[in-house]
């Protein structure tokens, strides 16, 4: 059931307007505070409203232009859109909360905050993109919008990190570009919400090149190796960018965008005959191994997590690529598992960071009797990357293996076991001397993070538990997930 | 109300020989003058458009001289570029109100203004030609005014500009005319729907042959097809800015509208093919877009970088009129366009920062950003707007013209455009860097001021079009389309 | 291509054009380059007007006592337009070429391009 | 081996021009599509048409009258253009001296040269207004008067010494003079749609009317020409 909804355009709309009052208005703190965290906590509400909807299966449709004629940019809200708004408009409150007592004193903030909610506007127009082109354009804007922050310090790192990211994403978007070209041509249309565009056009010798030119398009903000070069570079944005690129915004777009490609372009019948996505599960199981590996090398709290990230993500694409019921589930549900677990181990290194000063992971040692909050939180989120139960990030393990093996693809339980283990291997030593090492070195007067980091930190973590037990509960948002899994037409209801 | 067609060339061409006369005693009154001129241009322009889309196209016999006798002008899709032209008119005079005191001498201030409404109301005919001698005479008009224009700021490699442009525009303007007479010996007509019936009829194959290669170049080097683009850069980037502008967005255009006018007439001869023609102009619009970014890459010039941007965008449209289908030719129609705003947009941003800052290269005006928001932010949607980043106006035309090379089967040609528009994306994004994310090189940067609200007011105009007409451009892209469908249909 | 060669008249354009041609591309002299392109735009003007010509025939101006064939008047009025386009242009590319002579000291095209 | 390598490329593309002219008709057939088609018809309703009996005039100003406005304009611009490009810039550029300010010529006329041009002025003088008069019926025209009109003044310019400070026709009537072209096309344009329904058409009634616009346009050639001319001249004479 389809329903016109203007409240679809306000969501983006309001970050928009957001933005604007910012950069004309910003120069005072307070009101640039205020702002900021208004347009949050009302978009929140916004997106909240529409969920009863979502989960009874309304589809909120608006068409806003008809840019180009005839195709149009258009929003629609469905299961999986849904899922992905919601995660990141809550993750905006936490975000904008803890931004705020991270970047005082620092320089040019009317164009951090700007820009900020800029990226959050077109997070949500992606997620609620009607057809491939609106979604194109919004993940063209958020590259151009994530810019000024990755390079918000100007140092020559950041200079250099800035024109790595864009020299990636923005060949990604070219690409995204050619294949959303190729859809047109081929199908003719560019509207989701079908089960397949393509699903008439099998047998086209431009398939295989469409289906390579999406998926590398969205592979690189997904970074599915070996489009990832950029992720780990890009760490030298302050800590709220990273904690934006790695969990809300531009990383989640790309696996977005792939789950967009193979559930509504593509369509999983005729990926199912074509094959080419068995190419991609190998791509993403190779990925979540190797960048494992590389994680465990890593001594730098912050470039340790970015690999983390790396291999995070193709949990998602590895879902997806199964094309079955239980693996598109892990991978919906794994886009808020992953971001809650991220996004609090983030505030705990920019907490770190502005409270003592530390950025290396054995530096960490001992800092659980002197920060014990922050402490609790970073391991909450560590325990859900290993994946013990009760944690959110079991739930995905499980249901990824119940998808492997739905696909008669017994090697992925074993991949996770692996990356169980890898996982424990590079965050539990750091829990261990964290709570069970004296601390050394630190000044006297450490204490406590200040509480606009704290909290942001705390309150995730206690997301990622929540997630982690409630997946019995009506309203959270695996229900939702599964809502969405039954919309995605040809993969039947989830049990 | 018919009647106005033939005004709307004759106001701004009588209107510029009054100018010196009425501005002989009050010098201030020639601007005046200029831009109430161009808003007379805009409103009749609007009224020929408001009946096109009415009425569809419509003729106007001069005189009442009926067609082939007389001179026919007609006011077609094709035409409707005219609303361009009057735009980004009102634009360039508007903002030389204050960029001229500067930039271009008092006593030749007049005579400044005097030229620019020339070269409109040439600019103005040339899009409602329907008569191939009525094309040349409108031709040269845009040609005498542009040489002009570009050495009237004074400056040694402006008059060298100048002059290296006249060359190059004489040859390619006798090319046409020696086209132009080779036709009329073959058929008898100048008028252009009545030469093409008539051409139909013609043997001799050699006369045609050599027309067409001789009109194929004339424009060519008019529109600054690579590597017909030599006189270009120089010239476009030494003129004053807002001549700059009309230059880039609107001059060039005549080229490519000239050949989108006279390719039809040979539509109509069974022995003639023109895929090879097609086949070469779209090669050459794809090297010109590879060939005009790197170019641009180089440049530390603001001005160089932005006029070598011409030459690759000019690129875009050769291929989409090269290619020859439906689709791909409403993109590169689309985009003759919409790069005319864009690119007014760019020049005239760049004019106000050169204007207030006193410098020209990149390095000079690291920081500048920061010190002319307002400017800066027309020029940052500009930038996005050239770069083709939807849902600007720039990308129209890109879409178009990918979905074209698809329908003609040469998915090579897409990944070619593709590879242009990202190198055109990394040499805007060096200004970008430069004006705002780089510590300023000069501390008189930090002290440069927000241009003035008259030369503002043009440029964020401008670039608010650049955004709109992405949004509401169903308009144009129904013109185009118009267009297009015509020319692929044989005229 | 009727029997050979009736068309003596356009060899002697095109000797003109490629005269005229060479003359721009080759010499350095600005002024000669002007010359140059007078020559080729003479070359076209002759070619148009020589179109309209018809054997036996008159300048067309009716009037008692004058009823030969006439030439056609068309060409001669698009020569007596193409002629004053050429005389403006000519004119302004002298006073291009004076104040380059006044900027750069020299009208040589091969010692601008040093001078640049 | 530049110029080699050019007069290569130069006979190639003539010997293109040759083999594409070969197929061209003849010049001088009166069968030609030239004489048959479009000016056939002038000569046959020219004179009927316009009134004019030199019928090149019949084009120029009534059948094409659209382009040769065009073409007024054009030689208007040329004028535009030259004085854009000479006019002296306000301030010279740095390590330049000034231009000296008008020099006197480095040769003074001989006082014959001079005497005999101010008693032939008066015949040259009437001899424009005769070309200019019969451009009508006769070969001649606006023109061809006004370019010897303005030699006419030229010529008187450099006897009597005159300049850009001390002009021969006062500088605020010369801008108006210089307009005079695109003006009396712009005074046509109106009195073809009042009086022929057309913008630029021959008015039918009064039987004189079609002879006065001609006219008319012919006088704004004409003076406008000639002004221009005496303009490029000063302007040049600078330099």
């Amino acid at each position: 059931m389809e329903v016109l909804d203007i409240r679809v355009v306000l969501a983006p709309g309001i970050s928009l307007l957001c933005a604007l009052l910012v950069f004309v208005l910003g120069r005072h703190d307070g009101w640039r505070a205020t702002f900021t965290l208004g347009a949050a906590l009302i978009k929140l509400v916004l997106i909240l409203t529409l969920l009863p909807g979502s989960l009874e299966g309304v589809v909120y449709v608006y068409r806003a232009f008809d840019f180009p004629p005839g195709i149009g940019i258009a929003f629609r809200v469905d299961g999986l859109g849904m899922f992905f708004a919601l995660v990141s408009s809550t993750l905006w409150v936490l975000t904008t909360i803890y931004a705020i007592g991270y970047m005082r004193d620092q320089h040019d903030r009317v164009r951090f905050f700007g820009f900020f909610a800029l990226c959050v506007s077109t997070t949500v127009g992606i997620a609620f993109a009607a057809n491939l082109l609106t979604l194109l354009l919004f993940y063209e804007l958020l590259t151009i919008c994530t810019y000024p922050l990755v390079i918000h310090d100007e140092t020559p790192a950041a200079l250099k990190a800035g024109r790595k990211y864009l020299a990636y994403t923005l060949a990604g978007g070219a690409l995204i570009l050619l294949g959303t070209v190729l859809v047109q041509h081929l199908a003719g249309s560019l509207a989701f919400g079908t089960g397949g565009l393509l699903a008439g056009a099998a047998g086209q010798p431009l398939l295989p090149l469409a289906f390579v030119a999406l998926v590398a398009g969205f592979g690189v903000k997904a970074c599915l190796m070996p489009l990832h070069g950029w992720l780990p570079t890009a760490m030298v944005a302050p800590t709220p960018v990273s904690a934006l690129l790695h969990a809300v915004a531009v990383v989640k777009a790309g696996v977005f965008g792939l789950l967009r490609v193979i559930y509504d372009v593509f369509g999983v019948e005729l990926l199912a005959g074509l094959g080419y996505t068995s190419w991609l599960a190998a791509l993403a199981a190779f990925t979540i191994l190797a960048a494992s590996f590389a994680a465990l090398a890593q001594v730098n709290f912050k470039r340790r997590l970015a690999w983390s990230t790396i291999s995070q993500l193709s949990y998602i694409v590895l879902g997806a690529a199964l094309l079955t019921p239980f693996a598109a589930l892990a991978a919906i549900v794994h886009i808020a598992n992953q971001a809650f677990a991220k996004i609090t181990m983030f505030f705990v290194a920019g907490a770190v960071e502005r409270t003592t000063g530390r950025t290396e992971l054995r530096e960490l040692t001992g800092l659980g009797h002197v920060m014990p909050w922050t402490m609790t939180a970073f391991t909450i989120a560590a325990l859900s990357f290993v994946g013990v139960p009760l944690f959110a990030g079991f739930v995905t393990k499980w249901y990824l293996s119940l998808g492997g093996l739905q696909a008669g693809a017994w090697w992925v339980v074993l991949l996770m076991l692996a990356s169980a283990l890898l996982n424990a291997a590079y965050w539990l030593p750091v829990v261990y001397r964290a709570w069970f090492q004296p601390p050394r070195g630190l000044e006297p007067g450490v204490r406590e993070a200040p509480l606009l980091l704290l909290a942001p930190a705390l309150v995730s973590a206690a997301y990622v538990l929540l997630l982690g037990v409630s997946t019995r509960v009506p309203g959270m948002p695996f229900s939702l997930a599964e809502a969405a899994v039954r919309f995605v037409s040809g993969i039947g209801a989830a049990p | 109300m018919e009647h106005l067609l033939p005004l709307a060339a004759a106001l701004p061409l009588v209107a510029a020989a009054l100018l010196p006369a009425v501005a002989w005693r009050r010098p201030d009154a020639a601007w005046g003058w200029a831009v109430a001129v161009g808003a007379g241009l805009l409103g009749i322009v609007g009224l020929l458009l408001r009946r096109l889309l009415q009425d569809g196209p419509f003729s106007y016999a001069v005189g009442g001289w009926a067609p082939p006798w007389g001179i026919e002008l007609r006011f077609d899709a094709l035409s409707a570029f005219s609303l361009g032209i009057a735009l980004v008119g009102v634009a360039v005079l508007v903002f030389s109100g204050r960029y001229a005191q500067a930039a271009v001498p008092p006593q030749r201030r007049a005579w400044y203004y005097s030229l620019l409404l020339v070269n409109l109301g040439g600019l103005v005919g040339f899009a409602c030609a329907a008569d191939l001698f009525n094309l040349f005479v409108c031709m040269e008009l845009v040609s005498v005014s542009s040489y002009a224009l570009v050495a009237a700021g004074g400056g040694r490699i402006a008059a060298l500009a100048a002059f290296k442009y006249l060359v190059a525009g004489a040859v390619s303007s006798l090319l046409v005319l020696f086209a132009v007479g080779i036709l009329h010996a073959l058929t008898g007509s100048l008028n252009m729907a009545d030469v093409a019936l008539r051409l139909a009829d013609v043997e001799a194959r050699g006369p045609v042959l050599l027309a067409l290669g001789a009109l194929t170049a004339g424009f060519m080097v008019k529109a600054a097809l690579f590597p017909l683009h030599l006189w270009l850069p120089d010239a476009h980037a030494s003129a004053p800015s807002p001549v700059s502008a009309v230059l880039s967005a609107l001059v060039v255009k005549l080229g490519v509208l000239g050949l989108a006018r006279v390719l039809p007439l040979f539509a109509g001869l069974d022995w003639l093919v023109l895929a090879p023609l097609h086949e070469g102009l779209a090669w050459l619009g794809a090297i010109a877009i590879v060939a005009g970014a790197l170019a641009a890459l180089l440049q530390e010039d603001l001005k160089l970088m932005l006029a070598y941007s011409t030459v690759s965008n000019i690129g875009y449209i050769v291929l989409g009129l090269g290619l020859a289908t439906p689709l791909a030719m409403t993109g590169g129609l689309v985009h003759v366009f919409y790069h005319a705003l864009i690119k007014a947009t760019l020049f005239l941003a760049a004019g106000a920062i050169i204007h207030q800052a006193g410098f020209r290269t990149l390095r000079d005006l690291r920081g500048v950003g920061r010190a002319m928001p307002w400017t800066g932010v027309a020029l940052s949607l500009g930038v996005l707007a050239i770069v083709g980043l939807p849902p600007t106006a720039g990308f129209l035309g890109k879409w178009y013209l990918l979905l074209g090379a698809l329908e003609a089967g040469r998915p090579g040609f897409a990944v070619a455009l593709l590879a242009g528009a990202l190198l055109i994306f990394v040499y805007y994004l060096r200004i970008l860097n430069a004006f705002y994310f780089r510590a300023p090189l000069r501390e008189q940067i930090l002290a440069v001021r927000e241009a003035p609200l008259s030369m503002l007011l043009p440029v964020m105009a401008l670039a608010l079009l650049c955004l709109l007409g992405g949004l509401f451009g169903s308009g144009p892209v129904a013109l185009a389309a118009l267009a297009a469908a015509r020319l692929a249909g044989g005229g | 291509m009727d029997g050979g060669w009736q068309h003596l008249d356009y060899f002697a354009f095109v000797a003109l054009f490629c005269i005229g041609l060479y003359v721009v591309l080759a010499k350095s002299n600005l002024v000669k380059k002007l010359l140059g392109l007078n020559i080729m735009e003479t070359s076209v003007f002759a070619f148009i007007v020589t179109s309209g010509m018809v054997d036996g025939g008159t300048a067309p101006v009716v009037g008692p006592g004058i009823d030969a064939p006439f030439a056609s008047p068309l060409p001669h009025a698009l020569i007596l337009t193409g002629i004053v386009v050429a005389v403006s242009i000519t004119a302004l590319a002298l006073a291009l070429i004076v104040e380059i002579k006044r900027q750069c000291g020299t009208i040589e095209a091969d010692e601008l391009k040093g001078a640049e | 081996m530049r110029r080699l390598l050019t007069a290569l490329a130069l006979a190639i593309v003539g010997a293109v021009m040759l083999a594409g002219l070969a197929g061209l008709p003849r010049p001088g057939d009166p069968a030609a599509p030239v004489h048959t088609h479009v000016a056939a018809h002038i000569v046959a309703h020219g004179v009927e048409d316009t009134g004019s009996r030199n019928l090149v005039t019949a084009v120029l100003l009534a059948y094409r009258a659209y382009d040769t406005f065009g073409e007024v304009v054009v030689i208007f611009a040329a004028l535009a253009a030259v004085m854009v490009v000479l006019a002296p810039a306000a301030a010279p550029p740095p390590g330049k001296t000034a231009p000296p300010p008008s020099p006197a010529p480095a040769v003074a006329p001989s006082p014959v040269v001079g005497f005999v041009i101010r008693l032939l002025a008066p015949f040259i003088a009437a001899f424009a207004a005769l070309v200019l008069w019969h451009g009508e019926a006769l070969p001649g025209g606006g023109f061809q008067a006004g370019v010897i009109l303005g030699a006419l003044l030229v010529l008187l310019s450099v006897v009597m010494g005159r300049g850009l400070e001390q002009p021969l026709v006062p500088a605020a009537a010369a801008r108006w003079l210089q307009a005079a072209g695109p003006l009396a096309f712009a005074a046509a344009m109106l009195i073809g749609l009042a009086g022929a329904g057309a913008v630029l058409g021959l008015p039918a009634e009064p039987a004189w009317g079609r002879h006065a616009v001609l006219l008319l346009l012919e006088l704004g050639i004409g003076l406008g020409g000639a002004a221009i001319i005496l303009g490029l001249y000063l302007q040049m004479r600078g330099h």
